[in-house]
């Protein structure tokens, strides 16, 4: 299969029901002149004019708020937050208007929009430019919430994103953007609320997402080594949870370990173990291991930002003491 | 200028509708037979009326936690209202959203907010959608004094003044925001001067002259669909029942309320105006007004009939595409 | 020991502490000329003049934001939301200013202010002015979160937060406000950090906070009819969590019920029950039981809201169901 | 205007201190040796120099995420900045912060922000502080063009016009955000022109003259401590780098920004003033030009030997009262 970019895949989603769906456009910061900070734009206002696609103000309020506001008028918007960090600008406008009006209006409307934020830790970019948010949203109904770990899925998850009915949240990490991988020609469209199996095995069950997906995946090859069989999630969707897969595999392998780059504390590793804990106590042989960032803001000096990071070596060996 | 007598019972028709369609509410409300909390438009009529006036039903408004009037001035019904406000299934949101969340699509009304200030942008995306699509749509936007100093009218009036969208803000400067005074929060005079600062007209208007709140909108509406972009307009106005029903008011006296409405009463303006003129009759307007009081009294019946939303209809509307529970 | 309403009991914190040292000032919407919505703030300004009690705008971002620019010039500052859901309008002043100046500035600065939010579910305030929010704040490094549940707590936590060198994030559900208490007299102070026992039991441990706790301590009453003792622990503190009270608790219940207002998903009780399942799983004889709001923004029909609201009836079925 | 020689050998330096320690973290920055983005103010020293100027070390100011200039000019040093910017423990925020977060309190700098449009309101409250304890101290919020259309912009404006509060609202109209340009996104040609929408002045100053803004900052400082309130400065300048280091700059042609820079460099401007009005020799410049490059050298060859935070280090800072892990 061809390999593209995760940066190119967006673009081809993008590109793909730009054209299909005229009511699709997209607003946000330099995304037209420049093509967005990671590419991920480019090519785009040539192709659909910029009168679909277009830079803003630095007004993150007006961004998501006219988005919503267009959706209700009957446009698909995409609208992108530059970086995830910014969505503190307009939480209002996600939270109490995009996620709660269709439920408030008691179903008069449908609120069709893509909100595109790009996450994680890149490259000491310091406190306020490297946070993944993601758990937030979690708690807050009305929204879904996809996050990609490859090109592939970040194009078929776009798609179903784009095609949705309800607001989607789609993360999208920064260090990935450059990342290529194999992408499905055609209409390849990835369900939202589905994880993936991207490593069979029957010793643990790593659940990951995102960047950490891949962290999780050098685990497993790191745990086969050793004699350890792991099976490794993708969520690539956190809202809703795809509980059945997890739940499948810990049937099978009795142990869980759950990584993710966000703080660890509140962070979706919570709601799973919580779940775990709840629903599925008698599958456990052993304590949920939970891996995430320490309880610190991501330090500036690449000499700390290296601490707030899971490495492969974290999963395995949390995965390890669980296997004893 | 000449009105034809249909569209002057249709403005007063609104405007009685929401007189008394809010008396009874109040009176609802503080015998104890309705839900959450409501603020009143009584004084403020001329505003919602003499702007949607100036609308089709294809043209969008999005309204504020006051959002009676604005309703029924684009044409929400009484009953669905009412029903919603009382949190029966029979109302437009099916009980779910209540008085500071009625939503009437059909006829543009985007809903009301219960965030202050929370309106701006999703009237400037609606612009954006109809500038997009060329359908010579135009938005208004409602919105207090005390919203005006949301960061949301920064944002949402500036992008659409460098988009020339059209989209048209009216601020209700009703002097009060809840017992916050306009002019202790505010170092202006007038709210409209801001528009300088976005590059667009901005004008004052006595909010409660019916007629000159819709000669001014009009004109912004004009300027909006021939693609001139939006107009910021003041309309002064005062805030003469309570913030809420059941607000005890220790921030201004009775004297000041009553003397604000004895003079600016925007219906008692307008029947004044009419008659003076001989362009209705006074039983003209005391037929309307006496439809509407039926009307009213029939909608307050059958809401209070009506069945409350049913255990099972809890997570319905939430997704369009269902898929959570 | 005398006794008076959750509202009195902050005024009286508020006026301590604003006597005591006069660096403590207070803004925020309507709390000069009506006192608070809720009656919170009467009186302050004719005790302390409108120069420390001061009616802002409606500027969400201004109030949190100035009130950090005050913080970092010396002053001790409470800011109020009004509600809690408001909060959504400030998220960046909160999260990535408030929370994270210290640690990017190196200790530099202390910021040594409170942010008060009334929240929770009261009469069909419906679904922006209903919310719960405090489970985002646990994913928030830099910010401590203190939610009492009755008077004695409100003014001693106040005090404790209004003392604290770090911000403090102050929910205070509004449905408490007229509720009476005793209130200990002379300078109560709770320390922040540190749950409470409010019922001893040994058959099952049910952990809750806010208007929540109240609904727990009734559910123990019904528990006890069935020859069940319920351990009721109040965190008070949700960050930082008072992890040891719940372990203790739990090494003599062997079974825990987490219960609060908040949407269960995301919630602080998922929090709890991982830390359970990583780090006690031993001590676990049933499943964890969760309770906290269904999926769904808080609907405004009586109707419907009642079901989005968890009773004493809901928690102690949840107990009985893993006393078995 | 007479100036003595040693405030012009003051602002000169200080300038330069910004020229050449950019010059050189640029340079780093590109050789692979500096983490992080850094952001640029080479061609604006005018603005952070002159402004300062008109300030004490006990005056506080707010900064962006360009805020090297802001720093120096407000009294940083050379070093610890340098360190910070490597990561370093010696830097001001012990490595934890970089270059988007430098601040040092010690001289009044309340730290850059890598959220643009986030310190406005932050200087609104240290001028809230200033007020209620008398002390006589301004704060200065500098801020882009891009930065004029965030709704803090609005929020924090009104409220400090409200309160007449000391603070100084300074705009670096260098005409891009990013890769966009200001009037495709602002409809009107001077953001100075907002400040009548708060009841407040607003003075337009040319941002490449530092005495020019030296002046105006002087009178909007002195009406401040004055107890006359907010002053809105926009001081129009150019963006001569990319918007960050090894930015493509796609978006303009190599010949506009050079025009720029040889018609309107503040530091020439400055030199050739002095040097005319013969108030300094280019001796006296030359020789500051010298020590700064020497300091500048020492303080990367220290900074680069210097060592990076240790692990034990991660959790300090985060609460004054620690408590947490
Ligand atoms: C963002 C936000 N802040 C605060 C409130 C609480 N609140 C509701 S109405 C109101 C006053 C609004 O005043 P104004 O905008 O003048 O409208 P009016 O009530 O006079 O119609 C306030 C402060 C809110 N709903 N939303
Ligand atoms: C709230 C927010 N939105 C977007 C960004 C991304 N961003 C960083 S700098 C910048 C442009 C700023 O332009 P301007 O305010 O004119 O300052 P300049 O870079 O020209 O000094 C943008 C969009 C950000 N840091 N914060
Ligand atoms: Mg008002
Ligand atoms: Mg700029």
């Amino acid at each position: 299969m061809r390999k593209i970019t995760f940066s190119e895949a967006t673009l081809e989603a993008m590109t793909e029901e730009m054209q299909r769906d005229d009511r699709v456009f997209v607003m946000g910061e330099d995304i037209a002149r420049q093509g967005g900070i990671f590419g991920q734009f480019k090519g785009l206002p040539q192709k659909f004019g910029t009168g679909r696609v277009l830079d803003t103000p630095i007004s993150e309020t007006a961004i998501a708020g006219a988005g919503v506001g267009a959706a209700l008028a009957g446009l698909r918007p995409v609208v992108d937050m530059h970086f995830a960090d910014f969505i503190t600008v307009c939480m209002d406008e996600v939270v109490n208007q995009m996620a709660k009006i269709r439920y408030m209006f008691g179903g008069q409307c449908t609120i069709p929009l893509v909100l595109r934020a790009p996450d994680g830790i890149i490259r000491s970019a310091a406190a306020q430019h490297s946070q993944s948010l993601e758990s937030w949203f979690l708690h807050v109904p009305g929204l879904k919430v996809v996050i990609p770990s490859n090109p592939a899925d970040a194009k078929g998850l776009l798609k179903a994103a784009i095609r949705s009915d309800d607001p989607v949240l789609y993360f999208e990490h920064k260090a990935l953007f450059p990342m290529k991988g194999p992408v499905p020609g055609g209409d390849h469209v990835v369900p939202i609320g589905k994880a993936s199996i991207s490593r069979a095995g029957q010793d643990v069950t790593i659940v990951s997402y995102s960047a950490m997906a891949h962290r999780a995946l050098e685990a497993a090859d790191k745990l086969a080594g050793q004699g350890i069989e792991a099976e490794v999630i993708d969520l690539r969707t956190i809202s809703p949870l795809d509980k059945e897969t997890i739940f499948t595999s810990l049937a099978k392998t009795h142990r869980l370990v759950i990584a993710h780059e966000a703080v660890k504390t509140g962070g979706v590793g919570a709601e799973i173990a919580a779940l775990v804990a709840e629903e599925a106590l008698d599958l456990l042989d052993a304590p949920v291991a939970r891996l995430g960032a320490p309880y610190v803001p991501v330090p500036f000096s690449p000499s700390l930002e290296k601490l707030v990071k899971i490495t492969a070596d974290d999963i395995a060996g949390a995965a390890l003491a669980i296997c004893k | 200028m000449n009105y034809d007598a249909e569209f002057l019972r249709y403005l007063y028709r609104r405007m009685v509708s929401i007189r008394l369609f809010e008396e009874k509410v109040g009176e609802l409300f503080l015998a104890g037979e309705l839900p959450g909390f409501v603020h009143l438009y009584i004084g403020e009529e001329a505003i919602a009326v003499g702007v949607c006036a100036s609308l089709t039903d294809r043209d969008y408004i999005t309204s504020t936690h006051r959002g009676h009037g604005h309703c029924l001035a684009k044409g929400a019904q009484i009953l669905p209202m009412m029903a919603e406000i009382y949190g029966k299934k029979a109302g437009y949101c099916k009980g779910k959203g209540g008085s500071m969340h009625i939503a009437d699509f059909t006829v543009g009304m985007l809903g009301a907010n219960g965030v202050v200030g929370g309106g701006y942008n999703l009237a400037v995306g609606a612009a954006l959608a109809a500038k997009m699509r060329q359908t010579g749509q135009v938005a208004v936007c409602f919105f207090g004094d005390g919203a005006s100093n949301r960061g949301t009218f920064h944002e949402g009036i500036n992008m659409a003044a460098a988009w020339k969208l059209p989209v048209i803000f009216v601020n209700e400067n009703n002097q009060w925001a809840s017992t916050t005074p306009c002019h202790t929060t505010t170092a202006i005079e007038n709210i409209a001067d801001r528009a300088a600062g976005y590059g667009i007209p901005g004008v004052i208007v006595d909010g409660n002259d019916a007629f000159a709140v819709y000669e001014t909108a009009r004109q912004a509406v004009e300027r909006a669909r021939q693609g001139g972009g939006p107009t910021l307009i003041e309309a002064k106005t005062y805030r003469i029942k309570g913030h809420f029903v059941g607000d005890p008011e220790m921030y201004r006296t009775k004297a000041e309320v009553q003397k604000h409405f004895d003079e600016n009463d925007p219906l008692k303006n307008f029947a004044k105006k009419v008659t003076a003129a001989k362009w209705l009759k006074q039983a003209d307007l005391d037929a309307i007004q006496a439809a509407v009081a039926a009307e009213v009294a029939q909608a307050v019946e059958e809401a209070r009939r009506a069945p409350y939303p049913e255990d099972g209809e809890l997570f319905d509307d939430l997704y369009a595409e269902g898929g959570l529970k």
